[in-house]
């Protein structure tokens, strides 16, 4: 993707499909170098009584790692994507009903967190949910000699003295969730922070793009395009 | 996994039509759907492949990683198969919901490969009664469609042949021992998988029985027979499940009919894979 | 009266209130509930301490026990930490098995002190036997901002861990704990405190009681060592830039107060 | 023929139009429009004095009404919509039908004609014999009477005796922006079986049938007829092609020159879907 980044962030190539699970209402396989997770979404549909909640939709999340077995960390990673989920999804939207988000890491060398994240907003882009914004997830490790290296491998997080993973939104460029491990100082820490926006307006291109891909591939689209507007464009902004 | 449900009418219609022997989607009882199968698609593995039927996918990993021989064989090495429905194939499998069918899979994989001659285990041996090679197989279903067995063995026996080991080097001796796994992505072998079999599920349907059942078949259908079949037309393993009782002149017919498939398939596979491996190595 | 309409319109009574720039509770915009530390609460632990934010109680106790090292680090300890919100601190938490909260609290805990002491300390006998300290953290009460309790629980009690000394028998090689010898103190290299905002509307609101917690858009919890050191970060709310800075400074000027208290308490002990 | 492949990839692009693709594509976020007389409506909220996407796909505009359709929508349901769904539960004095919709759907006893169709009084007798006239796993055919105005969920209503119990055939679940609006929903085909394009997404393919009269018995042929309908029916929807029933007729004509297994392939499914597509094309120009 990538071309207008800052000469000193180098991040992995990324890749999306799109609705790749013939059977959930929307799916996406996010690939940043040789990390690879898979996000399915089912919903909205009809929820047990005893979970209903009568004013928003529940959001339910299961996070499967590579190898089978559970790891204690796919909690923190349930809890990470069902909190982002109720940022962005008008949950209001839908009430009595409950969306299931499925996260299955395929391959995981480093920045999985942020991985989930592109893949979770590409899932429920494609599901056709209602979000107030787009996230984007970006991770970078902090090595010894204080500089910044993005989208890291597993090794490079070994190595690094402090890990970072911001997820940003694209209507008011805010942070929707942080998680941060490791030693930093205060400015290290607002440096990263904004450095990594930069990576995030790039994820932002690399969804429209991925969407436009999708999208001209299926005639389904062509019919969706309404006639009255072709060649006419809606009120630019002042 | 009973996850759809049939009226009575869908069940008549789609058992009649296998008696009649054109199925609901045109194929005759004795068709496979098509086999997509690629191979290292997994980037952190010695090998792997995905093997999508239908709507099956399945993807398998193979990790080899050095372990102490075992004291019983010490001259073999061993391979450690798990199988994992991911929840991605339908929500009502998170959690436990899986694990009946997850343990299914495996005890026909298992069955497969419990014979010595499957796969050579003797090469897997480094220093005889010291250490050994242990192959970590995972199979993963990503989603489900009907016939998950025989896809689950197809995709194991892509991913062993996609294999590649790295060189040993022994240096030293006794408990001075030292093993030296070599880096060169160049000094590897390969696994023989001449002699690994795959899985030919036949499923009784009403009086007569199919392949490769889609979903909405499976559903209708009381039992099964798992047969392993040998690229030579040997049987090499065989097992019966599900409700249902089998005749045995008809049990006969059917072993008869998974050969037959499983030769073809063997050969078309054997000649894909190959086909696969020369343009990877260019 | 006032509690129907706490209940049927929770977010509705709470902006009543902030918009007087005070709180249901009676604090301020800012303000914080009392905080009250315990430290070596549990005699039979090697150190211990119960913390108190207003009505949330939780207790922290560490055990040790003698354990093998793995082969690839001979010399290294462990420090395991468990997080246990039983059924009886909130209606909330399920009973029987291990609530999903308390297991993703329990990793939150595992990353913040992965480097909390020189784990070769902790060794016995080289390449045999090392010390397993469990971290039991135990909520007794939970009226919203565990986390904050969780943390400062386990930072005072590993703060007053004494490690009794040890020898080994001759005959047999096992290692026992000799009574007589001198306890050593268990060395910390940073000691973290964790404060966490709570985000309603556009306020951000420090010390966050359970109500609160019900109703809030997101939540920052910072964890800030005695060097001033961002330890850790979590945070689910939507910020700005701005308000993210605005926050790391009231998180160090109230981690420092909270690090004072800590410090007295465990002088006094 | 060839069984095991590697897997396939879509190379060819049935659509070719759309060049101005670009300026009405939406993400969640974006601003669409800051002139606040414009009403909005699905797909789109109001957020710091704009208009926003909350979802990903086309600005829809007609006179003052904004909204913006995604691409795999649920189904939403309008009145008057004919559906295919399936019972999942039988209740006191109604079923619950999945179709599709977000909520499962509700079907009232007192809006489904009886056998005799007769609009009467429904006894305590009906309600103990709910069972025999749909019980769970049966497919029905039914109409749209009400969409919930809060949670949209859906009531159904059998009231014309086109509507009812569906006979042996199969299922076929395709995306419901597939289906193309129209009056007919039942098409009787002359390959002498029949269709009815549920504007859910749900497809019946089966025989030619009607109320109170056992089917035909199937013969080989009438059973490749429905295998060719159906396939050629995903092999149209796999593509992302508009149903209705002349160009699943004109795909059942192209397909002819197929076998019927042979339409599993993933090259022809492509050929057949983009000839047909091709054909229409031509045809409504």
């Amino acid at each position: 993707m990538l071309g207008t980044l800052e000469n000193s962030i180098r991040v992995r190539p990324i890749s999306s499909e799109l609705s790749i699970l013939g059977n959930c209402d929307g799916s996406a396989r996010v690939k940043q170098g040789n990390s690879s997770v898979m996000v399915g979404i089912w919903g909205p549909v009809e929820v047990k009584q005893s979970k209903e909640d009568p004013e928003k939709c529940v959001i339910e999340t299961t996070v499967k790692g590579a190898t089978g077995q559970g790891s204690p960390l796919d909690k923190m990673y349930e809890e990470a994507v069902r909190q982002t989920c109720e940022q962005v999804v008008i949950t209001s939207a839908h009430p009595r009903t409950c969306i299931q988000v499925i996260v299955q890491v395929e391959s995981e060398d480093g920045a999985i967190l942020a991985v989930m994240k592109n893949a979770l907003c590409l899932a429920l882009m494609d599901a056709g949910l209602p979000m107030r914004s787009m996230f984007a997830g970006v991770s970078c490790a902090q090595q010894e000699n204080e500089e910044l290296m993005w989208d890291p491998t597993a090794e490079e997080e070994e190595e690094s003295t402090a890990q970072y993973t911001f997820v940003y939104e694209n209507s008011r460029n805010n942070v929707i969730y942080v998680h941060c491990t490791g030693e930093s100082t205060v400015e290290q820490y607002m440096l990263a922070l904004q450095k990594s926006r930069q990576v995030a307006t790039e994820v932002f291109g690399f969804y429209r793009e991925s969407f436009e891909k999708l999208l001209r591939k299926d005639v389904k689209f062509q019919m969706l395009l309404p006639p009255i507007i072709k060649g006419e464009i809606l009120e630019e902004p002042e | 996994m009973n996850l759809i449900r049939l009226s009575l009418a869908e069940r008549k219609y789609i058992v009649e039509s296998i008696e009649e022997d054109i199925r609901t989607d045109g194929r005759s009882c004795e068709d496979y759907r098509q086999i997509e199968i690629e191979t290292r698609n997994l980037p952190n593995t010695n090998g792997s492949s995905r093997c999508k039927i239908g709507k099956t996918e399945v993807l398998v990993g193979v990790k080899a990683e050095v372990v102490d021989s075992d004291l019983h064989n010490p001259s073999i090495g061993k391979i450690n198969i798990s199988v994992d429905c991911s929840a991605t194939a339908s929500p009502h499998l998170a959690g436990r919901g899986s694990e009946t069918m997850e343990q299914e899979v495996l005890s026909v994989l298992n069955l497969l490969y419990s014979s010595i001659d499957a796969l050579n285990l003797t090469d897997l041996c480094i220093v005889k009664g010291e250490s050994c090679w242990l192959l970590n197989i995972d199979v993963l279903f990503i989603q489900c469609g009907g016939n998950l067995f025989d896809a689950a063995s197809f995709a194991l026996k892509a991913a062993l042949h996609s294999t590649t080991m790295p060189d040993v080097s022994v240096a030293g001796e006794g408990i001075e021992m030292e093993l030296e796994i070599s880096d060169d992505p160049y000094k590897v072998w390969k696994l023989n998988t001449s002699m690994c079999p795959i899985c030919i599920t036949l499923y009784q349907e009403g009086e007569s029985f199919a392949v490769d059942l889609t979903e909405e078949e499976s559903e209708c259908s009381t039992g099964h027979i798992h047969v392993g079949v040998l690229p030579s037309g040997e049987v090499s393993a065989m097992e019966k499940s599900g409700a249902g009782n089998l005749e045995p002149i008809a049990l006969l017919e059917m072993i008869d009919a998974a050969i037959r498939i499983g030769t073809d398939i063997h050969k078309q596979l054997h000649s894909h894979l190959l086909a696969e491996s020369t343009t990877a190595t260019l | 009266m006032a509690d129907d309409f706490k209940i049927a319109q929770p977010k509705q009574y709470q902006r009543l209130f902030l918009k007087d720039e005070i709180r249901p509770d009676g604090r301020a915009l800012t303000g914080c509930r009392e905080v009250k530390i315990h430290v070596n609460a549990v005699s039979s632990a090697l150190g211990s301490a119960m913390v108190c934010y207003g009505n949330t109680r939780v207790i922290a106790g560490i055990k040790g026990r003698f354990a093998e090292p793995t082969i690839n680090n001979p010399n290294s300890g462990y420090l395991i930490p468990n997080m246990i919100l039983p059924m009886t601190c909130n209606t909330k938490y399920r009973p029987g098995y291990p609530d999903d909260a308390g297991v993703a609290m329990s990793n939150k805990l595992n990353t913040l002190i992965t480097d909390i002491t020189d784990l070769m300390e902790l060794c016995v006998v080289p390449g045999k036997v090392v010390w397993s300290l469990n971290l039991d953290v135990v909520c007794i009460n939970d009226d919203g901002n565990v986390l904050d309790a969780a943390v400062l629980a386990l930072s005072a009690a590993l703060n007053n861990t004494w490690l009794p000394a040890t020898r080994v028998m001759e005959e047999t090689g096992r290692v026992l704990v000799d009574p007589e010898g001198e306890r050593s103190r268990l060395e910390l290299k940073f000691i973290p405190i964790a404060v966490t905002l709570s985000v309603f509307d556009d306020k951000t609101l420090p010390d966050p009681s359970e109500d609160e917690e019900n109703i809030q858009s997101g939540s920052v919890t910072c964890c800030i060592d005695d060097q001033s050191k961002i330890r850790a970060m979590w945070s689910s709310a939507n910020l700005s830039d701005d308000v993210i800075s605005a926050a790391l400074v009231y998180v160090q000027k109230r981690a420092s107060v909270l690090l004072s208290v800590l410090r007295k308490v465990s002088k006094t002990s | 023929m060839d069984i095991v492949r590697a897997p396939y990839k879509r190379t060819r692009v049935i659509a070719s139009q759309g060049e101005d693709l670009e300026q009405h594509i939406v993400t969640p976020g974006d601003v669409i429009t800051q002139n606040l007389d414009f009403m909005k409506s699905h797909g789109t909220a109001l957020s710091h004095d704009h208009i926003c996407a909350t979802v990903a796909g086309a600005v829809y505009k007609v006179d003052k009404l904004v909204s913006v359709k995604g691409v795999n929508n649920r189904y939403r349901g309008e009145i008057g919509d004919v559906v295919v769904g399936r019972i999942t539960e039988v209740q006191q004095k109604k079923w619950k039908v999945d179709a599709g919709s977000r909520l499962d759907s509700q079907l009232q006893l007192t809006s489904v004609y009886l056998p005799g169709n007769i609009s009467r009084r429904k006894t305590l007798n009906d309600e103990l014999m709910m069972r025999e006239y749909f019980t769970e796993g049966d497919l029905v055919v039914a109409e749209v009477a009400d969409v919930g105005n809060v949670d949209g969920m859906l009531k159904l209503h059998m009231r014309s005796n086109k509507y009812g119990k569906l006979p042996e055939g199969v299922l076929i679940k395709v995306p419901s922006v597939l289906i193309k609006r129209s009056k007919l929903h039942f098409h009787r085909l002359p390959c002498n079986a029949t269709v009815i394009l549920g504007n859910n997404g749900f497809v019946w393919v089966g025989p030619h049938f009607s109320p109170d009269q056992p089917i035909e018995p199937f013969t080989l042929n009438s059973r490749e007829t429905i295998a060719r309908l159906c396939n050629v029916i995903k092999a149209l929807a796999a593509y992302g092609v508009q149903l209705f029933d002349t160009i699943i007729l004109t795909a059942y004509d192209i397909s002819m020159k197929y076998k019927v297994k042979e339409l599993l392939n993933a090259e022809v499914m492509e050929h057949v879907a983009q000839e047909s597509y091709e054909h229409s094309l031509h045809q409504n120009l």
